[in-house]
Formats: structure tokens, C-alpha cells, sequence
């Protein structure tokens, strides 16, 4: 996973082709056409899958993403929602996890039961997305309450399928943006385990899953370090190292080999604008 | 066999009484807001209302007094925002107070599973590192007796009635779903009494044609009510869409008390039943399904 | 995505080994006799056979000499008798030893259940009062952590590969079945490898069409077979009836070893593929399904 | 459950109509059609079948009951099979548990793990039948070994469903022709738990069904009596209390009460010969 660095700077050879996050050739901040920090992570994210991969998919971002991947690099990447719509083909931009497109020319339609035993408990899952109101340090979410649990201040919907699949996903990958409420040091209920969970590490555990291997933000990617602490691996174009820090709160650790991430190309950018999500339901954030 | 259609209101009024533990499954697809509205008529109370996702009929139950105590895994207005008439309960800032017990999706199917095979626990490989044990004291564990290997295990759910909606069944109940088919099964078996809820009565001849189709069988069943329309603003495959503006615009109505109340008023206390609240919302024309019918398999032998 | 579709000689060269624990299941319904006789063929040695019911192909496959073991639980000749080599081997009449592990029904769906969700166990209330558990020390207890009551427990079962004959597939194994059920599915999620063996190969928007009527998908499947009249002497529905005079004539066949070699030596070994069987028993037309095709659902929204 | 008396002769009384089994006015002797003790058994065993009930349906003389049972006083009776089929209509005989006609026209298909969880150990089967190669003096019976089960004399197919439908169907039927190799007092094997099975009464166990209400054989049908133990209750029309001891390993006890079991009537003959079983598979016997 590499050591980590804290002068905050990136790394000078990640301009070079190879430490891309696409893996081809970087583009100059000059070249690239416009976009924002949403449609960014949705290309970010999308870029993480590999074609043949079976996806557990949430709406929003990471359907975007999925789509993406499928129309792009990933042509048979196979669609998992949660409702039970396995090798999903939607036709519209889904907006419930159970929406009908998910249904109508999928591959199968399962039992929830089967879902979460034969599918995700079964080990079947290579890719889980999660995302919440809060990611701690160790890549610990909270999608529960903020407060206390008896008193809360804010009662958030809960977990839904997220603690399983944080535990049973062969990998996960984390999508939220950057801010000081959004990533404490520590989350104030963990509803999804990251690496260090109260009690011990995910091994220890006993959890299938080897849990959030990138935590995809709005102006950066951060992944464990072996200790399971989240650590700053990549920057997107433009960002430095101190607005990273400032939306973290907890004294961030830098990689060394920091890498630079490629912006969206315009083929990406054209199909989340005018196929995806043309009403920019989900990319006007 | 004797016929066990019945309306709404008789249904609700034999087989939902005060104090029952009360299940109105669909995930996502085929919600029986209906039955919920029905049961706000009625003014049931004191019920232990369960489902994965509480959604916008749990909500609206809530804000009615239906609810004591929430058992669910999920409650949020999906993809629209929050359930509020939930919110302001739970964060103390409601009229009463409303109990919850919270697991997980899979911690929820799996008390189903337990549920409808009439077992009192049903083991899964979940919860480590997560607080919910500690948020709720009945997600527990148990040993495997081979490898030794601590499982988690939560008890079985078996509600007092179960009310399911379905595309079609025919008037014993045998009741036949296609498209997502959520815990609808688990939870009809789970359940001391169920209650189908159906956009479409079928002859038995209907169901006889494909029994592959058939998800709860009629001898499980104690009556069928049919209702098109009934699951609106969720959905019905191969029926109608979901109303997604009406979730969109659920996160305005039910932030506000107020609101949330007179809508009560109007599309629920001010109707008498399924068919004047389609009137009343308009005819929901714009919702009907397109044709995309699959081919049919040979019985034959 | 590449096809999966190979010939069954390729098939079980290279997902049935020595010593592997097999299972060809398929309830009456869909008993992939074609992946048998093709693994009696190639000499499979040491084979863990599991069935609920040895049914004739595992009897032919215990008297060619694959079998080390056999776990069961129903080992007749549905209807018919007995399964003499079977019989042969556990009255200590045989050739060759075979070692045995009983269960009920229910203990073997529940081994496969346990199995497809990847526990090491699976609870169920049985066994009190039988002399099963006394026969079988891995029928155990576990104890409810709510309620204290002492449940049988019996442990996961996870071949190595299990072959499921299905009425069709596409090209990546997405199998549509319809009709008995069995535990083709619990098996199949059950298996490290799994082949699909169809009566019919169709193009991924016939799956796609009916996504309710898949019962495998292709995502864990590793090998697609086409294979006409693959299940016989036992039944596809839909395609055809079972063959009940080859499972009466099987009793006096079975019951003496030279006549099984025999028959096997003519039938197994004296054909190259299942469509020189095919030829060879008459061409099956006599047991071609009649049409009863049932009509189709609405998938639109 | 009544007391039993042992001098063998029934009592008097049984010829008043209210003590005939089904119910209706007794026929003498000298009226009734010629029947064979296999169509008494299937016709005895349709009676036992109450209108509307749930049946766990076997093949062979079980599968004719059931269907005669349908076609005369039951029309609402659910036919379930272990195999899936439920509210089966077979079209003709079935001749496997697994038939394809038991498919054709039924009301659902069940995959077996919901019929042995959801359906059979939920509690929603009425009636179990069962047979076997023994059947001992509480009901018990084996169809797993004749000797020991280390080195058995006869390997017997073994359980199948019948163990978990003898623990948990609300009550049971056995169907077994009298004879001293079928009722042993002690078999050699407990597959399927009767009344009193080594280790304890049902009740003690956690059996949840009421177990074997009745044995019907092909001279008589046995009863249990409170402590368990099967006792002679109904004789059939021309069979004397001694032909039945004569058929059985222990000494039988007698109810006092002993009814005398009405014949097959004509309708029901007509059925299960010219509609059941018109080749005569299983009446043959």
C-alpha cells in the first residue's frame, strides 16, 4: 500500500503516464475540457471497475458510475441491486434501488433472501458501493445518527443492506465528499465497518470482504494504509494536499508516491451528461 | 371452496385489530398504501409496525398515531430525502413517542426466513464491527455446533397479519407476483393472518396455467381484496410506474406537521375508499404501464 | 462476454476429477442422466456422490465403479423397486465397498441451503425420536439463543461441482427452469464449479424477456451443455414425459450385475455421446411433450 | 381414545349407524359389492380426510385416497407433494412422487426447501401419510434397514420426507398391510417416530404434530391408546379380532368399543377402478 509523506505535496512523477489513475497518458490541466467534482467522482469511480465484475450498485452516483463502466471499458459488468434485479439494463435512470427498469430486461429477478444469502453472504459480490454522513479515519461509515443513539440529533435512515455488504463485498469502494462534519475522526455509530472497528481489525473480525479499498471524494482518493488507517493516494487536477486536509478531521497522512488522477475524457463526460443523467438528476450536485 | 374476496374496509376491519404486530411488505414495488390508508381510517392504534423500509405509508401511519413502536432496517424517502412524521419522532420532537427496534436489510429477511419456517432464531455472518448489536439487544449469537464459528442471529418475525399486494390472484388468495419480488413470500408465511391485496382477480384457471408464477399459495391466505390502484405511489409491474414526483414532493409535505395532516385529511380521511382516492388524484393515467409482454413456457408432459 | 458452451466430453474433463465430491441433481424432474453416463465413460474414480435420491444414475454409476460414497437421502427405485447396485454395495454383496452418510429430505435440502448461503450450518426441527442422528453423528444440536429450545442442526454441503439440467439457457448460463424446482438452485449456489446442461440453447433476450423465470444465473455458472433428451429416462417439462417403462424395467436389469454391465457396456460405453443414445433407445419420440403453453406477464412500467 | 377390552369380539353395538366410520347407515354383509382389501384400504384412508384439509400426498394407495377423497366428499382438498406441486390435479395416475402431471394445472410450485420449511415445519400440513416395512407396537416405523444399520439383512430406500412429515404433519395415516414381518413389537429402525419412540414420549421430544391417528391395514385399522400403544379399534366387515392379532408381533390390545368399518361403497369402487387406477397399478395388490 505504500508509505505516506506529509509535506502535503504530490509527488513529482505522478505527471508521468503510469502512476494515472486509467493508466493512460495524463492530460495537462490546459487540455481538459470543463467538469465538475461530481461528474469527476462518477468517472473516478467507474474507472474502478473491471469488465466481467459483479457490482452491488446503490442509485446515484454509483449507478452512474456502473452505467458508465458498462457503456465505456466494462461492457459486461453485471448489475446487482439490492431489491433482488441481477444484470440490470436500465433504460431510464433509475431512481429507486427497486425502480422497474431495473426489472424489465434483467437477466433474473431474485429473492431478497436469496440476495443477501446466496449472492453477498455467498461471497459473490467483487464490488460494493457505500457512501454516508459520515467516514471516520479508519473508512468506518454512519448512515445511522448523528448524536447519540437514544437522544439523537439527526436520525439518519439506517443501514439498509450497507452493513452487509461492508462486510461481505470482495471490495468496497467509499463515495463521499470531503467536509469536516462529513469525515470525523470517528464516526459516532458505525453502521458499516471499515478497517479498525471498535473491537478490532476486519481479520479479526471474522469479515469475509477485504472492505473499502478507495474512499472516492469530491477533490481527491484516499486509501488504507497496512494499519488501516485512511491516507490521501491521489489528488484530482487542480487540488492540493491542504484543501484535502481541511476537509478531514483528523491529521491526514500524505502518501509518498502521491498520484495525480486524470480527469473525465469527453466521451465519459458526453454519455453522464446527455445519456445517463440528462436531467442531471443525480450530477448537478 | 367459498370465496374470501372481501372490501378493504371488511378486510381491515376482521383481520387488523389495536395492539397487532403489523406488516405491509414490497420493496420498493407493489407497497399497499390502500391497506394503510384503510388502517388510518379505521384509527387502529398501538400497533408494532415492521418492514425493511417504513417508506412513505409508514410514515404516513405515523403522523396518523397508528404506530407504538417501529421494527425496520431502512427509513428513508428513497432517493428523495427523509421521512419526517419518523424523524421528528425518534429525534423527540414529535407529538408521541414512538419505540424502534433497527436491524439491518439482511437482518430483517432473515427474521422472515425464521418467521415462515417457524424457527425462533435464523443464523447469517453479519454485524462484526458494527454497533447495531449494541443498539439493539435481541441481534445475538449463536455457535455453529461443527466448526464452532460464532454467527449472529436475530428471532423470528411472525406479525399478527401480513399485507401483501399483488399483480393478480384468484378469489382463494393464490396469488401470483412478478418483477421484484422482495420478503413478500417470507412475510405471508411469517404471519398468523395475511391479507392479499391484488390490481387484478383472475380465475383459478389463471393461476393453474403457470404455478411456477404463484408466490403465495391460497391455503395461507385468509382474504382477498382487490384494489387497482392500490399500491400507488409505488409501483405494480406490467401495471403502473412508480410516482416519483409524488416522493419528491413527499419531502416538502411531510416536513411539515401541518401539511403532512391536511393531506391526510384530503386524500385519506376524505375518501371513502381506493377508488375515490384514484378520482381524487387525478386518474393516475399518466402511470399506466407500457405493453412488454415475455412468451409463455410449455406445461406439457 | 465469451460462450461457456462446450461438449459434455469437455465439460466433465474438466470439471469432474478423482475424488471430487459430485452432485447431479434434479428432483424426479431434470436428472442429468447425459452427465452420468459421460462420467461413467471417462473411468471417474473416488467420486462423494449427493442426491436426495440416488435414483438410476447413481445407481449405474455405483455399479461402474465411480463411487467411494454416497450421501442420501431416499434411495428407491421411485415406483419401481429397489436400486440393487446400490443395494448390492451396502448389503455387503458387491464388488467393492461404499461408504454411506443418511439424511432425511429435509436434512439434505437444509445441508444445501446451508451450503448456497455459505454457512457452516442450517438449523431445522426434526430428528426427535429417530434413530437417524444415532446413525449419522453429523446430525447435531444447536440451541436458540432466545429461547433456549435445542434444534437438529446438519452441516453445509459444498461440492466440488454440481451439474443441473435445466430446460434452457443462453450461451453464459443463465438457466431458466419451470416446473419441479428441487434444490437445482441451493445446489448450484452451493458448488465451487457448476455446469448447466439445457435441452435448449437460446439467445440471452429469451432470458432476458422473462428474468423471473431464471433460476441459475450465469454469473455461477462455469460450463454450458447442450443436450437434448439429456434427462432421460427421467423428465423435462415440456419437452418430455418421463420414461416409466425404463424405470419398471430397471428393477430385474439392476438386480443382476452381468445384465447392469451389459447394459451399461451397450448404452454407456458402446456410444460416444448422447446423441448415439438417443439413436440407439429409439429416437424418444414416443415421450415428446404435448403443448400446453401457458400465457405470458406484463414486464412494462 | 376409549379403554380396550381383550376377549376379541366386537362389540354389539357397532352395527348402529353412528358407529360405522363413515358415518352413514351400516350395510350388511350380504348387500355389499365385492372389493378387494386394497380398495377397502384406499377407500378407508379417503374417509379419514376431512374437506378443505391440507394433505402431504404419497404415491401409490395415498394418492388414490387423496384423489377419491377429491372426487367424492372433499372436493376443496389440497394435494401437496414433497416434491413441490401444490393443489395438484393429476391427469392421470401419477406414477412418481415427482410426475409431471402432479405440475400440469396445479396451484403452485414450491421449491423443496419452501415446502419442508414453510410449508411442512410452518405447520400447514393437516395430514401425513406413511408407511413402511415395519411398524411397531407405538407406531413407530422403519424403512431404512432390516438388521442392524452397520451391516442390515435388507437395505430399505430409507427416510425420504417421512421422517420430518411423522414429526411434524398435524397428524398422521399409516397405511400397512397386517403381518408379523410388518408389525414387529420393537423395528428394527425408528425413520419415522411414532407415539413412543426410544428416548420418550412425542410430546416430550418437542414433536409438534399429533403423530399416527390411525393404522390402516388391510383387516383392520389400529388406533393408539393414550399411553401410545396401538390397539385394534375397527375391524372390517367379515374379519374376526384373531386374524388381526394373528398379524401382529405383540400382544394386541382390543377397545372395548370396536366399531365395525362400512365397505367401499358402490360409487367409490366405480371410481377408483374405471377413474383412478383403471390399469390397476396399485389396486392390483
Amino acid at each position: 500500500m505504500g508509505t505516506s509523506r506529509t509535506d502535503g505535496r504530490p509527488d513529482r512523477q505522478t505527471d508521468s503516464p503510469a502512476h494515472t489513475e486509467s493508466g493512460r497518458p495524463g492530460v495537462r490541466p490546459s487540455d481538459r475540457p470543463e467538469y465538475s467534482p461530481t461528474e469527476m467522482m462518477a468517472a473516478v469511480a467507474a474507472r474502478e471497475l473491471r469488465d466481467g465484475e459483479v457490482v452491488f450498485v446503490g442509485i446515484g452516483l454509483p449507478n452512474l458510475a456502473c452505467n458508465l463502466a458498462r457503456a465505456t471499458h466494462a461492457p459486461n459488468l453485471v448489475l446487482i441491486y439490492e431489491s433482488g434485479a441481477v444484470g440490470a439494463v436500465p433504460e431510464r435512470l433509475p431512481v429507486s434501488i427497486g425502480d422497474p427498469a431495473l426489472v424489465t430486461g434483467s437477466l433474473m429477478v431474485a429473492s431478497m433472501a436469496d440476495i443477501f444469502q446466496s449472492f453477498l453472504q455467498n461471497g459473490r459480490i467483487e464490488v460494493g458501493f457505500l457512501g454516508g454522513a459520515q467516514v471516520d479515519r479508519y473508512g468506518n461509515i454512519n448512515t445511522t445518527v448523528i448524536g447519540s443513539y437514544e437522544r439523537p440529533k439527526v436520525r439518519l435512515p439506517g443501514s439498509g443492506g450497507a452493513a452487509e455488504i461492508a462486510i461481505h463485498a470482495r471490495r468496497t469502494l467509499i463515495i463521499s465528499r470531503l467536509g469536516l462534519r462529513a469525515f470525523p475522526e470517528r464516526v459516532d455509530f458505525i453502521t458499516s465497518p471499515g478497517h479498525v472497528a471498535r473491537g478490532g481489525s476486519r481479520r479479526e473480525l471474522g469479515m469475509p470482504g477485504a472492505g473499502p479499498v478507495k474512499v472516492i471524494t469530491d477533490k481527491a482518493i484516499l486509501e488504507a494504509d497496512p494499519d488501516g488507517e485512511l491516507a490521501l493516494a491521489a489528488l484530482y487536477p487542480g487540488v492540493t494536499t491542504d484543501e484535502v486536509r481541511a476537509g478531514v478531521g483528523w491529521p491526514l497522512r500524505v502518501r509518498d508516491a502521491l498520484r495525480c488522477v486524470e480527469p473525465p475524457d469527453a466521451g465519459s463526460l458526453r454519455l453522464l451528461r446527455e445519456v445517463l443523467d440528462p436531467d442531471g438528476l443525480y450530477l448537478r450536485g | 371452496m367459498t370465496s374470501k374476496v372481501v372490501t378493504m374496509r371488511d378486510a381491515i376491519a376482521r383481520h387488523v385489530h389495536d395492539g397487532d404486530t403489523v406488516v405491509i411488505e414490497g420493496f420498493t414495488h407493489l407497497i399497499c398504501f390502500a391497506a394503510g390508508h384503510e388502517i388510518i381510517r379505521q384509527r387502529r392504534r398501538d400497533l408494532t409496525l415492521c418492514r425493511l423500509t417504513p417508506d412513505l405509508v409508514y410514515d404516513q401511519m405515523i403522523e396518523a398515531g397508528c404506530a407504538r413502536k417501529l421494527v425496520f432496517s431502512w427509513a428513508g424517502n428513497p432517493g428523495a430525502g427523509s421521512l419526517h412524521a419518523f424523524r421528528r419522532a425518534v429525534e423527540g420532537r414529535g407529538d408521541r413517542p414512538l419505540e424502534i427496534e433497527e436491524y439491518s436489510h439482511f437482518g430483517m429477511v432473515a427474521r422472515f426466513c425464521a418467521g415462515a419456517a417457524r424457527l425462533p432464531f435464523w443464523p447469517l455472518r453479519d454485524y462484526m464491527g458494527t454497533d447495531l448489536p449494541r443498539a439493539n439487544p435481541l441481534i445475538r449469537e449463536v455457535a455453529c455446533p461443527f466448526t464452532g464459528e460464532r454467527l449472529a442471529a436475530v428471532p423470528a418475525l411472525n406479525p399478527d397479519v401480513t399485507i401483501v399486494h399483488a399483480q393478480r390472484a384468484d378469489a382463494h388468495g393464490n396469488a401470483q407476483i412478478w418483477g421484484l419480488l422482495g420478503v413478500q413470500k417470507e412475510a405471508a408465511f411469517a404471519s398468523r393472518r395475511v391479507i392479499v391485496v391484488v390490481e387484478e382477480l383472475v380465475d383459478e384457471s389463471v393461476v393453474r396455467a403457470d404455478p411456477n408464477r404463484t408466490v403465495i399459495p391460497g391455503m395461507i391466505v385468509d382474504a382477498v381484496v382487490v384494489e387497482p390502484w392500490g399500491a400507488h405511489p409505488s409501483y405494480a409491474q406490467g401495471y403502473y410506474d412508480r410516482d416519483n414526483a409524488f416522493y419528491v414532493a413527499w419531502e416538502d409535505t411531510s416536513r411539515d406537521p401541518a401539511r403532512l395532516r391536511a393531506y391526510l385529511d384530503e386524500y385519506v380521511h376524505g375518501v371513502a375508499d381506493r377508488r375515490e382516492y384514484v378520482a381524487k388524484s387525478g386518474g393516475l393515467d399518466h402511470l399506466r404501464a407500457d405493453e412488454q409482454v415475455c412468451g409463455g413456457v410449455n406445461y406439457g408432459y
